[in-house]
């Protein structure tokens, strides 16, 4: 069984726009998801009817509002696969779930002399904090590097993973080549090291199904903005144990259990992570985008990804002047698909397909090394979410086909 | 069909003629061994690079030119413009050429004789109606400015 | 002029409701205020008409989205009275933004045998994050008093601010007194001592006009969702040349201007301190709900509060068995009343209240010291907006007066 | 006038007579000098205290009891209520007593046997309609919960 496209069209109000004369292709998923109007209306619901401040409050509004927002954490340990709701923690992006591990686990375990691991093809939010972290502590940062068709090179992460490894983080899947990694391995490599695996899931988790305990990792992150969610709210998950070791990182209302001035005592979790008021409308908006692609299933989501970015693939690479950045096979691959034209620079034909209504992303995409790496310092990229259609593909390489006429003139 | 064809004609607002023929064929764009004014540039957000390298005679006149770079069409066309406008120009008439060119695609009201006075640069008019590519086209100016006013603060 | 409630009332969607059978009284403000429709709209216009992530994007959506985003920023920064928009940082909320100013300016600039002095009316989130400042650093925290009517001891503080201290933070208004503190006095002190100060604008922003250059203070933090926008979005602004100077602290997409495995530069204001997406939409909700604030202009607001608060006090005062915690002459006040009944513990008042429609607060409101320091651990709150009449206050009144007999039978 | 009074009935469900009168007049409050399990807790969210005193004998059932407190009339009735819970029970028997309450509050099916088992406590059970107000009636029990588990850990 595969997903309705049309029906789910139905659900995203957005999908009628018109760019000018034309119907909105949206092919940037990576960088943010439309939002099904059950979402949208989650968010009217709670502002319209029960919005209050969650916690402490004994009043009626503010126990609907305590009770939806809780429900709404559940229903995310869920979808991860995560067995206890306490151990999701919300937080603004899947950026501050790694600024909160590099932090508060990161400057209370790392040291001079250890080794962080991280990938070629981690987001900037996967680089920058492990590099300070590095910095401040005296800790060496090291790459596993990639293959040349676009994989890890999982006989180098052997190499590079070892007793001086803390920690390892990993995205689940490239966001710009759209590679799925074997994360798995990567965190059995880390743990008989002694090590922990953080797993960045903001491309993962909108895609295809995951689950915590299965992957044995130790923390992971997502953005809910990228899987049908609210922009402002994003989760860490951690396994319990470490969660309750780690010193707390943000202060405030909430996080606490008792206050004098000479000292704090902390509140259990999640809350000790979660300081002051919480995003309390779009963590509930969450839990709803949550139930609609659970409804889908992401197996399913996963199967649409898989056909369409495979038609995508085809059609691309018959395109005699565009190279693919990145796996052009379709196996363990997501529906991201970076790549140049060699006569028409990414940012003319991202400008020039907005013209025909096509939205795509063009640039560094947040990973400036890995761009880098194949010897660009920008790319076009294509991403696809439960919504495109192979007639949106065609209408892509139809437009890369008039912007490269247009370029010819 | 989706994504209609009538959107790109409105690409040749922006996509002038001079601009795609700057961007096939850049002037100056030989490296200067020695250089009396020397600045690199880069838009963080689309990789867009740029190399200027400037000599000035005695008399602040500018003498040899050097632009060179990477990027979009607009970035790099814009670069080769402001090569040819550097020609036998000294420093303040480059610094007055900068202000005009950043009025002109601010959309400020602009006389005909201001205009006149960015003579080829006008090509570069269209870009001011699509304001994400405005960074690319002041991409070389702004560098330049700043290498020249930090040049003047000395 | 004062402003036409009738009017405001038909704006916020939920004032329809009812608890049970009585209509929604809604008196816990302080807490969060309710959203008017404009603000939902808002909201709901964005995630179906031009939701895009911000920045770097090419596209129409992503342009339409990063000049909304960024026009919010500049309405926010007039409402304050900030010269320069890039001088507002978007934050989760307050307690974020106390945080921030704790960690990046704090770590680098408070050092052993430095003073941090806060007032005695912080709320949680202005006191734990100077505390761990001070347990981090070595600097000693110290506390400006109370009176005995509810008032900052100016005195004190002459004494208390001295060429040790670094930082000064106080709020504007009390949380749970309503006394509005004369913080442009203790920005002198602070200056004069070569300190700075930061002002918690959580209570004062959403009740009246404020100025920061008029206050002449150097850091001021809000939180949206107490000011008719949505939860989830707060603000730090700072003088530029100190957020200019100051090292960014989350790290991640977007604050990066380039990044190399080894290194990393900093991206200009305000994005240095912005890591990762934004919550965008409800930043632009902001923007909304600080029009609508304008639009009814903040003396106006002020004005009504000040009526309603006057009002009240005198109701409340009124019953014997009842005490008011903090000034109950109206001056240098905000709509905020703590108080306690003699017989009734907070908490039962409150179950009680509820079952009558009426949402009050009962706790410590996050601010256990100052809560303690009138020698009880909980109190009721009842606090006021734009909406609020004085037929509710009739209300409050009537129904702590049932409850007493309740509690009589 | 708004602010209905019909709801102040369903207060009735969870303020019977006997939790008000246990509120007014809490038992064993006389505190203890010398103490087996002493344990002291609080209810952050709402600043409710509780401090439980006991003394066990030779079998390990309870001999002397002092419950005391300030807050709300919820947590101090329960705090009252389990302090006459106590006596003449062993520690066995009040872990019983512990589970059962929690259950009852829980909601969970009970039978009318665990119900009579439950005694006067029996009172508490409106307060599960009032889910805030739950940790309130639970703040003593859990409080003896863990100091009894750890009494019995070492
Ligand atoms: C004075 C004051 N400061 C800070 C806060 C914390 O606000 P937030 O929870 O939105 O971070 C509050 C909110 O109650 C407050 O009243
Ligand atoms: C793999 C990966 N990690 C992290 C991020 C950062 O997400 P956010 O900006 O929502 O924090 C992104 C988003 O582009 C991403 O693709």
């Amino acid at each position: 069984m595969t997903i309705d496209v049309a029906k789910i069209r139905a659900d995203f109000p957005i999908l009628e726009r018109r760019i000018g004369d034309a119907p909105l292709v949206y092919l940037d998923n990576a960088a943010t998801s439309q939002k099904p109007k059950q979402v949208i209306d989650a968010l009217t619901d709670y502002y319209t009817r029960y919005n209050a401040n969650v916690h402490r409050g004994v009043h009626t509004m503010s126990v609907e509002a305590t009770e939806a927002f809780e429900a709404a954490r559940a229903k995310v340990a869920k979808f991860i696969g995560a067995r206890q709701p306490e151990s999701v923690i919300w937080t603004r992006n899947i950026s501050e779930a790694i600024n909160l591990v590099a932090y508060s686990w990161g400057d209370a375990n790392v040291h001079a002399g250890d080794e962080i691991v991280i990938t070629a093809m981690e987001h900037h939010s996967g680089i920058v904090p492990w590099q300070q972290l590095a910095l401040r502590s005296g800790a060496t940062l090291r790459i596993i590097p990639r293959t040349g068709n676009g994989r890890l090179d999982m006989d180098a992460a052997r190499k590079i993973i070892n007793s001086k490894t803390k920690i390892v983080t990993a995205v689940q899947m490239s966001s710009v080549l759209g590679s799925v990694n074997d994360v798995k391995t990567l965190g059995k490599l880390a743990h008989e090291n002694g090590a922990l695996i953080l797993v960045d899931g903001a491309q993962s988790a909108p895609h295809m199904p995951v689950d915590v305990e299965d992957l044995d990792c130790d923390f992971f992150g997502l953005s809910a903005h990228k899987m049908l969610g609210p922009t402002g709210i994003g989760v860490l998950w951690g396994r319990p144990e470490l969660l309750k070791a780690m010193p707390p990182w943000m202060f405030g209302g909430d996080m606490i259990l008792e206050v004098s001035y000479e000292k704090a005592s902390w509140n259990e979790l999640p809350y000790k992570f979660e300081a002051g008021t919480p995003n309390i409308a779009d963590a509930i908006a969450t839990g709803v985008a949550v139930d609609y692609l659970s409804a889908l299933g992401m197996e399913n989501v996963r199967a649409h990804e898989i056909e369409i970015t495979g038609y995508a693939l085809k059609r691309l690479t018959e395109l005699e002047r565009v190279e693919v950045l990145g796996p052009t096979d379709n196996a363990d691959r997501g529906g991201i698909i970076s790549f140049n034209h060699a006569d028409v620079h990414p940012h003319d034909l991202g400008t020039a397909l907005d013209r025909m209504g096509i939205a795509i992303r063009t640039g560094h995409h947040c990973a400036m090394p890995l761009v880098r790496s194949y010897d660009v310092v920008a790319a076009a990229r294509a991403s696809f979410y439960i919504y495109n259609t192979t007639a949106e593909v065609d209408a892509l390489v139809e437009g890369i086909k008039q912007v490269e006429r247009y370029f010819q003139k | 069909m989706m994504g209609g064809t009538s959107g790109l004609e409105q690409l040749d607002e922006m996509y002038e003629s001079i601009i795609l023929d700057h961007y096939r064929n850049p002037r100056h764009t030989d490296p200067l061994d020695h250089a009396d004014v020397d600045v690199e540039a880069q838009n963080p957000f689309c990789g867009d690079e740029i190399h200027i390298q400037l000599t000035l005679d005695d008399d602040g006149k500018v003498q040899e030119i050097s632009v060179s770079g990477r990027g979009c069409a607009i970035s790099q066309s814009s670069a080769s413009l402001l090569s040819e406008m550097l020609e036998g120009k000294d420093v303040e008439q480059a610094m007055e050429q900068i202000t005009l060119m950043r009025r002109m695609l601010r959309n400020d009201n602009m006389t005909e004789e201001e205009l006149d006075q960015l003579g080829d640069l006008v090509a570069l008019e269209g870009v001011k109606r699509f304001p994400v590519r405005i960074k690319c086209a002041l991409l070389s100016w702004t560098a330049l400015e700043d290498a020249l006013q930090e040049r003047k603060g000395k």
